[in-house]
């Protein structure tokens, strides 16, 4: 193993070693939050190790890479990991949820992400989509004091093994056309444009089945709501943030090194489509919280996949874009409902009335994050479905953007809602709601690189590049 | 290569979908449910196997293996949790998870004098 | 592969010979076990039929042929008829990857006395003996009896866990032999035998043995004592049989292959392979007795206990510390 | 084609065992019982195991037995039979309704493989022959990160299951 070898996979390392002390940590330690400290401090460490790493382009010898867009995502998902082990750390400890599997979990799940972000065959690519989605069908169920949870968990459990199976399967069938598990390989012969071969359009058909499980696209999103709404919080937050977001990796890892991506245009049309249209209507009705923003979410893959139907460098890179700015809204979004839910707050609509003047700070971390989701313009969310509308446009998709753009704009209703609930309607004082300084200081970031990334884009794309 | 490839990829999409029909319909049975899913992921591994005996690779092979760990571990959680779920109702019926009905809901409590053994 | 006709006959010849001795030596372990027993415990065993009850195996198996064959109300009626079948056939199986003799030289063919030479030998002994749980769960299961029940859970959860300590036991076998065939492994101890450079393995893989074949003091499934005859509470005749004979069969089976994993195989000295070869399992089959008639039962909670707190652990450190001594040596 | 001495023979029982896979998985997923269902399965995971034997794969084939048959499905027949869920008199049977949709979707599925497949693969045909030796030197050189990811998710399968089991810190 070469010293650059080592670099590049240190995130990993630390990762997993991280989980590992946790686990003997806590095993011989009666205190929670020495688990908690320490997977912090892993989580952070990676982080910046992807940072420090030098810029080598791809290893032969451990099959990793570490271009720039990798890096990003590495540190994203570990800088993620880090912030919903601080605000778990509370809501665990006020939820008697108590144990050292949880951080050690946490860290599992960054390190499926991180494996999945860094690999260059099939097999390292899925198993890290298959680690990270394991880790989260623990956290899902780790509220053990709530039926519901572990109900949800099992639910969740079932889909994802049904998702997995297409996915496995989709892939089979492209490693019977290429006979290559290197993702630059299967992707040349499979998707080459000319003289395309049947079974590879079938493999390809059950590998994007599988990822729309996975995405909540709308043909495979019946999950979404529920589980979002029996999830503890802050695994919801990673869960939205993280999960999606490795997915969508996943697909950025492959589609651009097809020589022509062309074949897949029709599906994501009409994932596009329904995405956007159900997702934004369902939410329309919705009175709980949780399954108002799981809706919105089903939306938001809507409009990534409007990204990737452009199919287009440009796309790409508004869907990457996207990506990062969705996991660092939704970060920001159900942190803020995390800390008020951990001062006694309900699920639904009704439950947040008032909560505006309770928890001023909370409650406007949820306002921008509310904001950004509906697209309001210096946030990230108004920079990323510009980015997204743009290259849809570019590549000739009139009609479907057109339906996104109205989309968006019956979006902005439901969140209003929300925002209203918040502030316009008063309910007795009773006692302002406390926050931690992790929390705010957790939240005050996501915050902050909301406006940021949504002012500055630039930087962010620099590194967004594909080959 | 004793058959063509198209017939093992023939016999992998008959078994995918038989497990598919046996996820469909079975939809309220956890036990059957799994028991699907494993269907269908054995179908991926034979064209895997099929993929590494066609092209001379052992890739496949080692990417079959992958499957059989992963499904292990996804099969012992989901055990775990009927077990874990089964404690507390009585009851592995899917349709009764949703978190709109009642909490601890019971239907056709079965003798558990079995489930205290060892 | 080639398909000649004397190779075919060959090939016949040694899978009944196989039959043939493992059948008979299972019927005559269960005579030796009781004369061994009485031995132990100071009093003469069965001695009335043929001259010193030599032919009790024989009356053993009419009485067994011409009790009744019974089923219980509400059992099972296919996977009742179907779990002794389940519990014998993978044991006579797993035989023919045993070698138990060097090649010899029959009519001009080189004949290895062996019925099968898989490459995955090693594995399909495992496969096999994984396959031979569902005898005694589905025995206790389709019996719809309550003690049957509690011994094939039990038995469930001990073949299970003791599986995996005997799979970790033989790894280091594997890794100083290179070679899942069994016939390599046995040639890797031409020079010097398994069990000097793994003991820790062997006493493992030994334990595991004992409780795969559900003896005592692993006798948990069966236990007398609590679950009247445990999974095969409700089975009579020539069904009981099978379950009974299955389990000497597996004595000899993986007295057979604890001789090939660590003491050589039919490698020794003097005395001609094959003789060697029965000589070690029957040392093991003697010992299996001998624990027998000296050790008292374990509790079930001490059972598991054992295997996944003790052997399991100790199992991983010793492949680890194998490991190791092979990176270093080169 | 390979030119083995008798490929007749390997095909003809490549064909047999293809049959007996897809029979005795449409007992098991027709069968109300849980426990025949599983005795089924295994039937099928046993005869797909010796068609990975003879499709050149033998690691795989015995892992096959070992880990589905032998550890997975004894785990559901555990769960079972400790929660005593073998009495398919409890559990609905699935209605027409139910067959329908399912019947018709997995059809729909295969017509469009059948004729998907049944087009000619224009791919070169490599017969070259895997050992066992090949497939220990890729799995530990080439994928070593995969087996580390695959660890660490054994790993957490028993983080997760303890973690689920326990009931004194509750």
């Amino acid at each position: 193993m070469m010293a650059t070898d080592f670099w590049i996979a240190l995130p990993l390392l630390l990762l997993a070693v991280g989980a590992l002390v946790t686990l003997v940590v806590g095993a011989i330690s009666r205190n929670d939050s020495s688990g908690y400290i320490i997977a912090i401090i892993s989580a952070l460490g990676a982080a910046c190790c992807t940072l420090q790493a030098p810029p080598v382009g791809m290893v032969s010898t451990l099959g990793l890479s570490s271009t720039s867009t990798v890096r990003l995502f590495t540190s994203l998902f570990c800088l993620m990991a880090a912030a919903v082990l601080v605000l778990s750390k509370e809501y665990n400890k006020h939820g008697g949820n108590r144990g050292e599997e949880y951080p050690a979990t946490i860290l599992f799940t960054a390190f499926g992400m991180a494996a999945l972000a860094s690999a260059t065959s099939l097999l390292t690519l899925f198993l890290g989509l298959e680690a990270m989605t394991f880790g989260f069908y623990i956290l899902v169920a780790s509220d053990l004091k709530r039926e519901a949870s572990v109900e949800t968990g099992l639910k969740y459990l079932l889909i994802g093994a049904l998702s997995s199976a297409f996915l496995a399967f989709g892939i089979a069938l492209i490693y019977s056309v290429s006979g290559s598990l290197a993702i630059t390989q299967a992707m040349q012969t499979t998707l080459a444009g000319s003289s395309v071969n049947p079974v590879a359009v079938a493999g390809w058909c059950f590998l994007l089945f599988g990822m729309a499980f996975k995405l909540s696209l709308v043909p495979a999103h019946l999950w979404t709501p529920d589980v979002y709404d029996g999830t503890p919080a802050p695994v919801t937050a990673f869960l939205s943030g993280g999960s999606k977001g490795a997915s969508l990796l996943f697909l950025l890892i492959l589609l651009p090194q097809a020589a022509d991506a062309g074949m897949l245009r029709l599906p994501f049309w009409w994932f596009a489509l329904l995405s956007m249209l159900i997702g934004n209507l369902s939410a329309l009705r919705e009175n709980r919280i949780r399954r108002l923003l799981a809706y919105s979410s089903i939306a938001h893959m809507g409009y990534v996949a409007l990204a990737l139907v452009a199919g287009s460098f440009s796309g790409y890179q508004a869907a990457a874009y996207y990506a990062v700015a969705y996991g660092v809204i939704s970060l920001a979004a159900f942190g803020a409902i995390a800390v008020m839910e951990r001062n006694g707050c309900g699920a639904t609509l009704d439950d947040y009335r008032g909560r505006g003047a309770r928890n001023p700070f909370a409650s406007g971390v949820l306002t921008l994050a509310l904001f950004a989701l509906a697209g309001i313009p210096p946030t990230a969310g108004f920079t990323g479905k510009f980015l997204i509308f743009a290259a849809t446009l570019k590549s000739g998709e009139m009609t479907l953007a057109i339906i996104g753009m109205l989309t968006v704009a019956v979006s902005i209703y439901y969140y209003l809602r929300v925002i209203s609930a918040l502030y316009f309607n008063t309910s007795e004082q009773t006692h302002q709601d406390q926050c931690t300084i992790g929390e705010v200081v957790v939240l005050s970031i996501a915050s902050a690189s909301v406006v940021l990334l949504g002012l500055f884009p630039a930087r962010l794309l620099a590194l967004l590049t594909f080959p | 290569m004793i058959v063509p490839l198209q017939h093992v990829l023939i016999l992998a999409s008959l078994l995918f979908c038989l497990g598919l029909v046996c996820v469909l319909i079975w939809r309220s049975n956890i036990i059957m449910l799994l028991i699907g899913i494993e269907i269908m992921l054995n179908a991926a591994m034979l064209v895997f196997v099929g993929g590494a005996n066609h092209w001379g690779m052992a890739d496949g092979q080692i990417f079959a293996l992958m499957i059989m760990a992963m499904t292990s571990t996804e099969v012992s959680l989901a055990l775990a949790m009927v077990v874990y779920l089964y404690r507390r109702r009585k009851s592995v019926d899917v349709d009764e998870l949703t978190n709109q009905r009642p909490l601890g809901h019971t239907e056709a409590s079965t003798d558990t004098a079995v489930s205290q053994q060892p | 592969m080639s398909y000649d006709p004397i190779d075919i006959g060959i090939m016949f010849a040694k899978i009944a010979l196989v039959f043939f001795v493992i059948l008979t030596l299972a019927a005559y372990l269960v005579f030796a076990e009781r004369k061994v027993l009485a031995w132990i415990q100071d009093r003469k065993g069965p001695n009335r039929v043929g001259p010193f009850g030599l032919l009790q195996p024989l009356a053993d198996l009419i009485k067994l042929l011409t009790k009744e064959d019974f089923r219980p109300a509400g059992s099972d009626k296919w996977l009742f008829y179907l779990a002794p079948a389940m519990a014998a056939i993978p044991a006579i199986m797993i035989f023919s990857v045993i070698p138990f003799g060097s090649p010899v030289t029959l009519f001009g063919h080189q004949v290895q006395l062996q019925v099968a030479d898989l490459n995955v030998g090693l594995l399909l002994f495992m496969a096999l003996s994984a396959i031979a749980v569902y005898g005694v769960a589905l025995g206790g299961w389709a019996s719809n009896s309550k003690y049957a029940l509690l011994g094939s859970i039990r038995g469930l959860a001990q073949l299970i866990s003791y599986e995996l300590s005997m799979g970790l036991a033989l790894v280091p076998v594997v890794m100083l032999a290179r070679s899942f065939r069994l016939s390599d492994i046995v040639n890797a101890q031409e020079g010097c035998w398994f069990i000097v450079y793994q003991p820790v393995a062997f006493v493992i893989f030994l334990i595991s043995i004992a409780a795969e074949c559900k003896r005592i003091p692993f006798d948990l499934p069966e236990a007398e004592g609590e679950l009247v005859a445990g999974f095969h509470t409700e089975y009579s005749g020539m069904r009981f049989g099978l379950f009974f004979v299955g389990e000497y069969i597996n004595i000899i089976v993986l007295g057979g292959l604890a001789a090939t994993f660590f003491l050589g195989g039919w490698h020794g000295p003097l005395l001609p392979p094959v003789v060697w070869f029965s000589l070690k399992v029957l040392a093991f089959a003697f010992l299996f007795i001998w624990i027998r008639g000296t050790l008292p039962r374990l509790r079930y909670d001490q059972l598991m206990h054992f295997c996944w707190k003790v052997l399991t652990p100790l199992a991983l450190i010793n492949v680890l510390v194998t490991a190791w001594w092979m990176v270093l040596r080169g | 084609m390979c030119e083995d001495c008798c490929p007749d023979m390997e095909q003809t029982l490549f064909y047999i065992l293809a049959a007996v896979t897809v029979v005795a998985t449409v007992f098991a997923i027709s069968e109300k019982h849980p426990v025949h269902a599983i005795v089924y399965l295994v039937t099928s995971f046993f005869a797909l195991a010796a068609l990975f034997y003879l499709l050149a794969a033998p690691l795989i084939a015995m892992f096959e037995v070992i880990i589905y048959a032998g550890a997975i499905m004894v785990l559901f027949m555990f769960v079972i039979m400790m929660l005593d869920l073998g009495h398919p008199e409890n559990s609905a049977r699935p209605g027409f309704w139910q067959w329908l949709p399912a019947l018709l979707l997995a059809g729909a599925t295969l017509v469009a493989l059948g004729i998907l497949m049944s087009n000619r693969i224009s791919i070169p045909d490599k017969a070259a022959v895997v050992s066992i030796r090949d497939v220990a030197v890729m799995l530990f050189q080439k994928y070593g990160v995969a087996i580390e990811i695959i660890s660490m998710q054994l790993l957490f399968a028993a983080v997760g299951a303890f973690y689920l089991g326990r009931r004194g810190k509750q």
